[in-house]
């Protein structure tokens, strides 16, 4: 029943493109935070790229994503606005939510994302949500969720797998698989270490692939997508990575081996598919480079733009609280005094 | 108008918005196939196919599918049997439903119903009858309505439906089947937001809301034999709360009465009292009073709830003392 | 590793004994509850007696357990006293709770039930959690959970499946998969109906029986316990079985075929371990007959002594809140007025 | 008396009962191997073994867990990281741990500790910020405490543990790192229940609790720069509240303003009014009033919370405005 087929060379430039653009987004996010410039807490994807570009190179642009606190990656392979993205970290009102929600809120309604999320596993029902408003509308959307290890041990998670199972919706679930919950190793958090085992039970087709190889992603992704398209249901894709950074910016890591962060920044993703290139055609070295080049351009100048825009006002504490204006009566508004707190 | 008991009223809304809108959709514990555990679904899955499902037991997934459905553009009912259950739907109602709005600047709307019951009255023990609604009135991004006759149970449930925003529609157990004149016109709305003056009175402001309703405009009654005129009204919605009507009215008569089924700390009256005399503080012509059952779980026998709630007389003696009507 | 024996006439007689007393409370509460005698909700186990009484005749008295809202079974087999549970349906002040919770919420700390539970799902991780003191404090005790078919949807069984493997818990966990929840079958609400399957991707051991089959019930029990007693962890038993009643006293039960119910009640585990027990011993009807007999007078006593009770009286209303009495300071009380609500 | 920063003190409290007591046993997410995600925990799995556990992450079994592992003679101390997370265990804290006691007749105690941090103040965004006290402080059979100091957060959190009733600790990472004098007994206890007078004072009553207290008392000392003399209340434990000592104050004062960083409806601040004007509405000289954010999630950015939440100079205008100071 697979449709996957090898990618040609523009395909997988295509997807060396979206990692570069992850990868040079949160290298450059990463420094402004160590500078101090940005605020808040920031978890990058670094490493893990090749998950959120293969995964997201199977979807169509009306697909339905969600995410999870480390989403940057899934945003930007499903499409959102890097400025915006980077105007949101910055606080500032240029950003995907006026600059008031930072890193782990991006939401982008035009190309799916309903949102990334701060609370472990919350994406989970959302995604499924998405599915089932698709299938009874007839829209033939997709929705994918993005969550990790450490989300497998929340209730949520397993709620939804039965009732997506039981009705058949088209959905499938991304397990990025980093192998630690915060501090927490998975041997640590789950009774079963292999992800995919947890939807045997549902009946789920379940698979994992090496979450490094972005190839093997998109394969296993273009699968589960068309499984899904066509009406078939869920199914689980397990890919299995490693974070490079800490949990957040700042984490002193002292959880693991500097040798085995190590080992595993030699799997790196966008190595792996360079060399994939090159070995079907070595003089697409200047190429790659190229690639790499043009995304950390592209971020800078967002970085640029950002850090230009105003930072938001008070009035922005009580926009969008409400899609629809019920306060034709004043008192039912709390006023703001002039510089700040409510006055209840 | 027609005479329809409470929980047909829900039936009635939930059907014309279904015929109204395809992008409704409802779902929860034996709401399809069974009709709903009381009844207020009964008749939908036949008509409506499949939208309108049995769920799981899985009230945290359930809610986030609603959140998810809706944010995708369907226009989704969810039942929580019990608000009691709502404990395991937070996360979703709370961190999601009432703030995906904002956390998107506006961009992705959640037109989510969540229907629950508050304070069964009906026996059910400690873990089916709490009123909780003071927990979602005190979340930004949410609307609460929580409607006391048939009429309301219509109007206000299709409000919900028809709202971009979520909200949770606090049914009440204890009026399930009290009848009362229904508007059979299938856009009748009653608007989220505004109170209802049940009855006037220039004494004594009682504020109530859900099954304490009906128990307040009894007193009322009582209360004029004493000679006592009292002013009921009827909050309907209790996020956004009607200053505006909760506040001219206790301008007018100067006292202030709040009857519920919730205990004391925290809840809607402490909240209608907070208001009441940061903006009408100078009107007071005694302590606003809020009468509510003890600090205490819910009892299962009748003998005792009609001893936890406030009953018609607890409110009448309490509109006498706070009129100097008996001192 | 197991430990199952056959067990011999008299251990049979004790099995017998406590379906009995589960069935006689259990008609005499329906009797009751038909007869506007008593009062809220009511769920009845009859038909699936032989899980409680297989079940707890494995356990010791200082062993732990949680139940849910259809409870009465477990509790009786693992020693609760009828009387105290019948003046809890009659809402009296010698009832486990003063009258004051009724028929779902049955404790006794005596016999280690640490309660049933109105809220599906709920006593699951609260079982784990006894058995988590019992490791802690290595005080031996085993913790088994009740629950049915409905609460495997529940996303804290497998959370609690998760974290019981992990440490190595000694708990039990048995669904009473009476393929109902509420009105909903069991292929409506679980991908898969077989229970037993939850447990596999945690490693647990998980088995299903025949749930009206009390020694199959027993033996599997047996296994269970014997491995979570020797520290080898928790394990969990399915026991298939029906329900001949409806979700509650007063349920309509249109959801079902008459001729299911009939096809189950042929099944009556009542009547199978008499059977068993007359092909050991055919001169045996009337010790089986006066077995009954005796369940049904001492129920009839419990009633009578029940019914005299006094009703709790509005002192009851704020008893037993906390444990400890801050109310130094009067003002911390919420005063109640003389005949009833309390005035904040 | 050791000066020791709040969470050092939070540490020194664990450490000291579960030495005291090997019934205690703490567990929660990536509190053992990594010493909690703010170090609270920090060394006490090296000192006490399989009694201090990392769980995944299950907010709803983990409290279930605690709630069991209490009923069944253990003295659990569980930690859900943010009290937003509270939205995925409040089964277990509200119909289970809060209601045992209760439902048992007496026969089976839940002596549970639940810390959490509310209103995170570092930038942490709307999912991880709110202020959810009051949804605690509304339920029969739960006790709430939130200390502002050090020697708070030591001596209530003991308090908690040895409590026979469930308690949320509700600590304050904005407060995190803030030092002060913290009594090396081992047992140093602050009863529940008991709110503390951190400053005296003739004209006003400003009550707060949390990482509210130390701008409330910042605000004190500048408002007497405007010879307005402030009583700051730290209440401390927001159920029971202690109602002698706000009403003694309130009746001394006549004026109350509330200040707290979660929202106005139904909150703690409702309650303090509540409770002030049914039992000294004729001491009052002007209406009570609740300083606190606008109806809306808490954004992220510095530059927005500090306008979010009640900064000094606001609570000195709203101290001036009250008692006339500038009119
Ligand atoms: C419900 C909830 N519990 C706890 C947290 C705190 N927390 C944030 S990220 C995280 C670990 C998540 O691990 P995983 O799902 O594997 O994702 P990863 O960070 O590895 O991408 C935790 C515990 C949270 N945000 N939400
Ligand atoms: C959290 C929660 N959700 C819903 C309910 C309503 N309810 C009570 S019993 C029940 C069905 C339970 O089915 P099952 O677990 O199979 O137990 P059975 O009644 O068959 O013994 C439901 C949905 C509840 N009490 N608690
Ligand atoms: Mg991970
Ligand atoms: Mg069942």
């Amino acid at each position: 029943m697979s449709v996957t087929q090898i990618p040609d060379i523009d395909q997988a430039f295509g997807l060396l493109r979206v990692m570069h653009r992850i990868r040079a987004f949160e290298q450059c996010a990463t420094r402004l935070m160590a500078q101090g410039v940005l605020e808040g807490f920031l978890h990058v994807s670094i490493g893990q790229e090749a998950v959120a570009a293969g995964v997201c190179s199977v979807l169509e642009r009306n697909d339905l994503m969600t995410t999870s606190h480390r989403g940057h990656g899934h945003c930007i392979a499903k499409g959102a606005r890097i400025p915006a993205m980077m105007a949101e970290l910055f606080g500032r009102s240029g950003g995907y939510c006026g600059g008031r929600s930072g890193s782990m809120h991006i939401a982008d309604a035009e190309v799916g994302i309903l949102g990334a999320n701060a609370i472990v596993g919350a994406g989970i029902p959302i995604a499924a949500g998405g599915a089932l408003a698709s299938q009874v509308r007839g829209t033939g959307q997709v929705a994918v969720c993005f969550f990790g290890d450490g989300a497998v041990a929340e209730g949520v998670f397993h709620e939804t797998l039965n009732i997506s199972a039981l009705w058949s919706l088209p959905v499938v679930f991304v397990c990025e698989n980093n192998q630690y919950a915060e501090m927490t190793p998975s041997q640590v958090h789950l009774a079963t270490t292999v992800v995919a085992e947890y939807a045997r039970p549902y009946g789920l087709p379940s698979v994992t692939v090496d979450g490094n190889d972005v190839l093997a992603v998109r394969a296993a992704a273009e699968e589960a997508v068309h499984r899904a398209r066509g009406g078939l249901g869920p199914s689980l894709v397990e890919c299995l990575t490693y974070r490079w950074h800490g949990h957040f910016e700042g984490d002193s890591q002292r959880y693991r081996d500097k040798a085995e962060v190590a080992e595993w920044m030699l799997k790196d993703p966008i190595e792996h598919l360079a060399a994939w290139i090159l070995s079907r055609d070595h003089r697409l070295q200047e190429r790659i480079a190229l690639t790499r080049l043009e995304a950390v351009e592209e971020v800078e100048q967002a970085v640029a733009w950002a850090s230009a825009l105003p930072v938001p006002g008070p009035e922005a504490l009580l926009a969008d609280v409400y899609a629809e204006d019920l306060l034709s009566e004043p008192e039912l508004a709390v006023p703001t005094t002039g510089t700040g707190g409510g006055r209840g | 108008m027609t005479v329809l008991k409470y929980w047909q009223a829900v039936n009635l809304a939930l059907r014309e918005e279904l015929a109204h809108d395809e992008r409704v959709i409802l779902f929860g514990e034996d709401v399809a196939a069974p009709g709903g555990a009381f009844g207020a679904s009964k008749g939908l899955m036949e008509e409506f196919g499949h939208r309108v499902r049995d769920t799981p037991i899985s009230e945290g997934a359930i809610t986030g599918l609603g959140v998810g459905a809706a944010a995708a553009g369907a226009r989704p009912v969810v039942e929580i049997m019990f608000a009691d259950f709502l404990t395991l739907a937070m996360d979703q109602v709370v961190n999601q439903a009432a703030k995906i709005h904002y956390m998107s600047g506006g961009a992705v709307q959640v037109p989510l119903t969540v229907r629950t019951l508050c304070g069964a009255h009906r026996g059910a023990g400690p873990q089916h009858s709490q009123s909780l609604e003071a927990w979602l009135a005190a979340v930004p991004g949410l609307r609460v309505v929580a409607p006391a006759t048939a009429a309301d149970a219509k109007g206000l449930l299709k409000s919900a439906i028809r709202s971009p925003d979520p909200v949770v529609v606090i049914e009440s157990l204890a009026l399930w089947n009290q009848r009362g004149e229904v508007p059979a016109d299938a856009d009748f709305l009653i608007p989220l937001g505004r109170a209802a003056v049940r009855r006037e009175g220039s004494d004594l402001t009682v504020v109530a809301w859900g099954a304490a309703v009906p128990r307040a405009l009894a007193a009322a009654e009582a209360a004029a034999q004493h000679g006592v005129e009292v002013e009921v009204i009827d909050l309907r919605s209790l996020s956004p709360l009607d200053h505006t009507t909760v506040l001219a009215s206790v301008r007018n008569t100067g006292r202030l009465l709040v009857v519920q089924d919730a205990v004391a700390p925290c809840s809607v009256g402490s909240e209608v009292v907070r208001v009441a005399v940061a903006d009408a503080f100078d009107h007071l012509r005694s302590a606003p009073v809020v009468l509510c059952p003890p600090f205490a779980p819910v009892p299962f026998p009748a003998a005792l709830t009609n001893r936890y709630f406030p009953q018609v007389e607890d409110i009448v003696r309490a509109a006498q003392q706070l009129t100097g009507a008996l001192v």
